[in-house]
């Protein structure tokens, strides 16, 4: 039974997703939410691949989903050129550049690799502000509005289609990530997780695990940054390369729900995106900065309850409920 | 220096206090707004209410505040059979994306007639996205270019957009030194690197090439920046007869400090921003005094309805306040001539009415009309000049409250 | 291209930020040494030394440079107070916990500062914040000393050097070091662990707070003045290696004459872009600091 | 005779000023059991970490089957076929025996063939009833035994095993002994650090004897049993033990 659980729980689910905005306003404000929240899991999934799996707790993914997010765009008004395949050459270009920061950050743990992805990832932002004649500098860069309806072209009349990418990225996302997981990388992934030493004398070419897993969190991070592009329309620097908006909001959401699992991102976002939502909706405009100061208090008392996040939360009171059950 | 102590807390108590009783107030209709619908026309203010840019946008926040106040008090809009205004107000933070969500909130639940907002062009654009596509009118202060520059048509730029303001910082100051007998030859630029800093400093830079004008010093600078002696130093070494420092207000103060600091006592002409505000004044003491500043709009213009602000939140009515009050009373025109709460029609009155009776008047001209563009046709921006705690419109002469003071 | 005052301007100018960005980042290598804990909402307490300093100057006509001392005092009993609270369980529960919490407490510091204070940007006004002392005058040019920075670097020496001091030459700062070496061994030999970690802690915040006070004369207070420093404190303290105090003080003073030197030959835009870089080689091929020695 | 496997030639490591391994020169033949032995802080822990590339040598030559492998990274040894067990057991705490098998399964395998691989260690190592536990859950002699079973899951030709059998009792000692043993008949050469001297001359028809990173003798145990060096050696080794408290595996 529980080997057919989980898969039919899966598809129950993407089921129930598929149907979901078919009862609400395609322009609406719902669906708007339910677009960021599948986008934030998606990324949240993105970095699980080497923040959850690997222990490298990178502070600058913003880095690759500002570089998937700039280079369709500009392509896109350059060139004219299909944000499909925008979308690949930013995929491209956020594996080189991860490629490219592999070499002085690949040897390190810990709070030091996550002290130089941060690095990383502010310097993308002073470039990307700095380099005004390509990426249009600090006032930001627009997708030109189509009134036209393009699936080539990823400009719809509604936000219904953009869900559907969305849901289809999620999806396949997941898919990656869990065959990554229960796949020979995923062994050795975690193997560098938990003894990076013994992993390296027992065969593990840690360089190389590390690297195709950075690689891929680069390139799906990028991707996104692109569907985020053509969801969003406008972006500016500080959006795409933001520590707060992107590179801490993508590993938090994976952290909070339960960094390495599978169910851990979509957990974090179903949780995280409606929260701050609320929080904003009934607090933003009564008391300044409550909602913001609500989230940080929030984000604090999780890990000070379980450092392990929601996953292993849930797991904790399931047990509870379970072993007393078991014991009347 | 006590005085100017004791006013600091006071003004920062009131505003803390409004801030508190403004909380209150705007619970309710928030929470029984949707059961008012028939009766009340929703009108959303997306603006940055937390992170860097709080201070501007619940000054922005109050402007609005008092013109809905008065509409209501003047039994509200007569041709909708009196219905009352209700501010749906939102928090933008200072992330586009949260703003753009921000806004589809408020039209899908709120159903609101029309958005006013939000301080930063980042902001604006973000939510501009959103409106458009839905049709729904858009009126902001915000002056990046590229706001009514993508062929939208349903947003409303109060304001000259910032490669104008930049280049009349400019021209302004060539006149006023023309006037006291000094021929520019040598000017310096320095900007934060910022959409505002930028887009308004491009202006400035243009407009002294077009004059054949020597630009010495032409120098971008990180947000946040904690020393500006490299800034300081290389301005000391260029020789430049005047400065256009870009910047909010921490840079502000650094800057106008750090010169004096050195010695160095040309004019110096803010692009708005940190300049105008009463923190610049309080911070700076008599320093401020003669500080020129190019400003979008400005309180002296027209005191009647400006000196309601300061009466009732004690402090002068700052121009993102004042330029969002005019959209604010041309939205209450647009909404009494429509007659109804279709965005299409609203949109409709927008684009061909001439606003010029209420709040509206407190732009130049003390009329405001859209083009084709969705910019205000009329929208001059000012050049100010600080002097003992109030701001005097020097520049242009038509709406000069005062003589400049100019120190060569 | 300028003459020889232009060198010795930029390398006063850098010295002398540099010295402030010293004591701001001591606080931040301390709590690492001690706690192994990188905590990046340490610079919130730098806005709250501001903000205190602040009030003490606007209600009771406090010098911020005197206002310094009850900032310290007042961070340091916080601080320790939210180590007891917060900091404790986290120590040694996996990294990913310790920098998300210390970044959630970020979130809140900022936007509770927000709460409490309001968005106003408040600045003090001294007699010798405009004044400046000439070193040189002449043909080639001038070389300044602008007064308000000049005693903020006095106060930081100050406060470095007691903080030394208090480590090197008194029992609690031995069995503080001893802590951070091998907090077994410390405990065995009688020390209270507990309230090391407490004391360094609120030390730590403590310096920094006193820290933000000293700069207020230049620097206006506001709930995000934090996120200004950030960047800085984390390069001073990785330049001179995470956890030394010594290293804190080399690494403020270089960063500080790494931006003003940068701004001689490249636009002062990409000061920071020049920050990072050495930052992340830095962290790459020493990442014990540049003025570590090898241990033996 | 056929040609050593592992040839080892003037082999230093230093750190800092200390030398921790010291001109070592040995040859081992394939299918050899061989000692290696020597008071606290003599170096074994270090040259079995040099062997294995987690420090390269800092001279000196290591030939592997008459390939250089100095310097070589960890990994492309154990591809080599030399891999080691952890003196401190360095388990993947969080994973169960079984995963921790297969991962070093990988080396050679994919995934399924290393997953079956792996049951047929946990079985012939006596293992296969723990190997759903949680590696972090098991005894000291247990995750010993883990840590033998994943590095043979590496199908080494050489195995360095770094006090396997510390805290076993004797009758599990026998059981490593005859595993051992059994394995070298199938064609794995061992290198063993033990303290344990009673189970070293039994199992091992060889010994290597380092003190101070000097090899000072290489013989048949009995040879060993009768040098002078090595008595005074062990003789002197408390008073080693203390001048040489700071040696680099401790540090390391």
């Amino acid at each position: 039974m529980t080997r057919f659980f989980y898969p039919s729980l899966a598809v129950v689910a993407v089921t129930v997703m598929s149907l979901l905005p078919l009862t609400l306003d395609p322009q609406g404000y719902e669906i708007r939410i339910l677009c960021i929240a599948m986008l934030f899991a998606a990324l949240g999934q993105a970095w699980n691949i080497v923040g959850g799996l690997a222990n490298q707790i990178s502070l600058g993914h913003a880095a690759y989903f500002g570089i998937g997010a700039y280079t369709s765009t500009i392509l896109l008004r350059l060139f004219s050129l299909s944000p499909w395949l925008g979308g690949i050459l930013g995929m491209v270009l956020a594996v080189l550049f991860a490629l490219l920061l592999s070499v002085p950050t690949v040897r390190l743990k810990g709070h030091y690799f996550a002290l130089a992805t941060l690095g990383a990832g502010e310097a993308m932002r002073v470039i990307a502000n700095s380099w005004a004649s390509v990426t249009g500098g600090p006032v930001g860069i627009s997708v030109p509005y189509s009134r036209e309806s393009s699936l080539w072209m990823m400009q719809f009349p509604t936000v219904l289609p953009n869900y559907y990418l969305f849901l289809i990225a999620l999806v396949i996302i997941c898919l990656v990530f869990w065959k990554i997981q229960t796949g020979a990388l995923g062994f050795r992934l975690r193997a560098i997780k938990e003894n990076e030493q013994a992993a390296e004398v027992i065969g593990v070419d840690t360089y190389r695990a590390k690297l195709i897993a950075s690689t891929v969190s680069a390139a799906i991070t990028a991707f996104m940054g692109t569907l985020y592009a053509q969801f969003q329309f406008f972006f500016d620097p500080d959006t795409v390369f933001g520590v707060a908006t992107i590179s801490v909001k993508m590993a938090l959401i994976a952290i909070l729900g339960g960094v390495g699992t599978l169910l851990g991102p979509l957990l974090g976002a179903a949780f995280i995106i409606p929260m701050e939502e609320f929080a904003n909706s009934y607090f933003g405009a009564s008391v300044a900065g409550l909602s913001q100061f609500a989230y940080g208090v929030i984000l604090v008392v999780i890990i000070l309850i379980n450092p392990r996040g929601l996953v292993a939360l849930i797991g904790q009171i399931k047990n509870r409920i379970f072993s007393k059950g078991g014991s009347q | 220096m006590k005085r100017s102590k004791l006013s600091t807390s006071v003004a920062a108590l009131t505003r803390r206090s409004v801030l508190a009783t403004g909380a209150a107030a705007l619970a309710m209709p928030a929470l029984t707004g949707r059961g008012f619908a028939q009766e009340a026309v929703n009108v959303g203010v997306i603006v940055p209410l937390s992170g860097a840019n709080a201070q501007f946008g619940i000054n922005s926040r109050n402007g609005i505040q008092l013109v809905a106040d008065e509409i209501n008090a003047n039994g509200g809009i007569k041709s909708m059979g009196g219905a009352q205004i209700n501010l749906v107000i939102a928090d933008a933070t200072s992330n586009p994306t949260q703003a753009a969500t921000v806004a589809q909130r408020m039209m899908s639940q709120d159903n609101v007639v029309a958005v006013l907002g939000a301080f930063a062009s980042s902001l604006t654009l973000a939510i501009s996205e959103v409106t458009e596509r839905r049709g729904v009118p858009l009126l902001t202060m915000s002056f990046s270019d590229q706001i009514t520059d993508r062929g939208f048509q349903n947003v409303f730029q109060i304001v000259s957009p910032g490669s104008q303001i930049g280049a009349a910082t400019f021209d302004f100051t060539r006149a006023l030194a023309q006037e006291a007998g000094q021929t520019l030859e040598k000017i310096a630029i320095m900007y934060e690197d910022t959409a505002y800093g930028t887009s308004q400093s491009a202006g400035l830079r243009k407009a002294a090439q077009d004059a054949g004008i020597e630009v010495v010093m032409d120098e971008a600078y990180p947000l946040g920046i904690t020393d500006v002696s490299p800034l300081i130093n290389q301005l000391r070494r260029s020789d430049a007869q005047v400065v256009f420092p870009v910047s909010y207000l921490n840079d502000s103060l650094l800057i106008v400090r750090s010169m004096r600091q050195q010695g160095i006592n040309i004019p110096t002409i803010g692009g708005a921003a940190g300049y105008i505000i009463p923190d610049f004044r309080e911070g700076l003491g008599d320093l401020a005094d003669n500080v020129l500043s190019i400003s979008p709009a400005a309180y002296d213009q027209a005191p009647d309805y400006t000196e309601r602000f300061r009466e009732k939140f004690g402090y002068f009515m700052v121009h993102e306040a004042q330029e969002h009050a005019a959209c604010m009373g041309c939205l209450h025109s647009a909404l009494e001539a429509a007659g109804s709460a279709d965005h299409a029609a609203i949109r409709e009155q927008l684009q061909n009415s001439v606003f010029d009776q209420g709040w509206a008047t407190v732009m130049s001209g003390g009329k405001v009309e859209f083009d084709e563009m969705g910019r205000n046709i009329h929208a001059s921006p000012l050049m100010v000049q600080w002097r003992g705690g109030e701001l005097v419109t020097v520049y242009p002469k038509e709406y000069a409250t005062g003589e400049v003071v100019w120190n060569s | 291209m300028q003459s020889i005052t232009t060198f010795f301007q930029t390398l006063i100018d850098g010295v002398l930020i540099g010295g402030v960005y010293a004591v701001i980042s001591i606080g931040l290598s301390l709590v690492f040494g001690v706690m192994h804990i990188v905590n990046f909402a340490h610079a919130e307490f730098l806005m709250l030394g501001m903000f205190i300093a602040w009030f003490a100057w606007a209600y009771a006509g406090i010098d911020p440079m005197l206002g310094a001392f009850i900032a310290l005092i007042i961070t340091f009993f916080i601080g320790m107070g939210m180590q007891r609270v917060l900091i404790k369980p986290i120590i040694g529960a996996p990294q990913v916990a310790q920098i998300f919490l210390t970044v959630g407490l970020l979130f809140a510091m900022e936007n509770g500062a927000l709460l409490l204070f309001g968005a106003d940007f408040r600045s003090v006004s001294t007699s010798y914040q405009t004044q400046a002392l000439t070193l040189f005058s002449g043909e080639s040019g001038r070389i300044l000393v602008p007064l308000d920075k000049l005693y903020a670097f006095l106060m930081a020496l100050l406060s470095g050097a007691s903080l030394w001091f208090f480590l090197n030459r008194t029992s609690w700062g031995r069995a503080m070091r001893a802590t951070s070496q091998d907090p077994m061994a410390a405990k065995l030999m009688g020390i209270n662990t507990d309230k090391m970690y407490m004391i360094a802690f609120g030390l730590g915040v403590g310096t920094t707070a006193f820290g933000g006070a000293v700069i207020l004369p230049y620097i206006t207070a506001s709930p995000t003045v934090g996120s200004q420093f950030v960047v800085l404190m984390f390069t001073a303290v990785v330049l001179g290696g995470l956890g030394s105090v010594a290293g804190a003080v080399v690494g403020g003073i270089m960063v500080g004459l790494i931006q003003s030197f940068s701004a001689l030959i490249l636009p002062i835009q990409l000061q920071n872009l020049t920050l990072f870089v050495i930052f992340i080689l830095v962290l790459a091929l020493k990442p014990e600091g540049l003025t570590a020695r090898r241990r033996s | 005779m056929t040609a050593p496997i592992l040839q080892v030639q003037n082999l230093t490591r230093r750190f800092g000023g200390l030398v921790a391994v010291n001109d070592v020169s040995f040859e081992l033949d394939p299918g050899e059991i061989v000692g290696l032995i020597g008071p606290n802080g003599a170096g074994k822990t270090t040259l079995f970490n040099v062997l294995t590339g987690i420090y390269p040598p800092s001279a000196g030559q290591i030939l592997l089957r008459g390939a250089p492998s100095g310097g070589l990274k960890p990994h492309k040894i154990a591809a080599r076929g030399m891999t080691k067990t952890f003196q401190n057991v360095a388990l993947f705490m969080e994973s169960s025996v079984l995963d921790n098998v297969v991962t070093g399964g990988l080396l050679k395998n994919t995934l399924p063939e290393a997953r079956k691989k792996a049951r047929a260690i946990l079985e012939r190592v006596g293992l296969a009833s723990i190997a759903d536990k949680k590696a972090g859950d098991l005894s000291f002699p247990e995750r010993a035994r883990v840590e033998v079973a994943r590095a043979l899951c590496t199908e080494p030709d050489i195995l360095l095993l770094d006090e396997v059998m510390a805290a076993l009792t004797p009758a599990e000692m026998e059981d490593v002994i005859t595993l051992v043993r059994s394995l070298r008949d199938e064609g794995i050469t061992f290198v063993v650090v033990e303290h344990h001297m009673k189970a070293v001359m039994k199992l091992c028809e060889r010994l290597l004897v380092l003190n101070f990173g000097e090899l000072i003798a290489d013989g048949t145990p009995t040879d060993i049993a009768q040098n002078d060096r090595v008595i005074e050696a062990y003789l002197g080794s408390s008073f080693a033990k203390k001048r040489q408290h700071q040696a680099p595996e401790v540090l390391a």
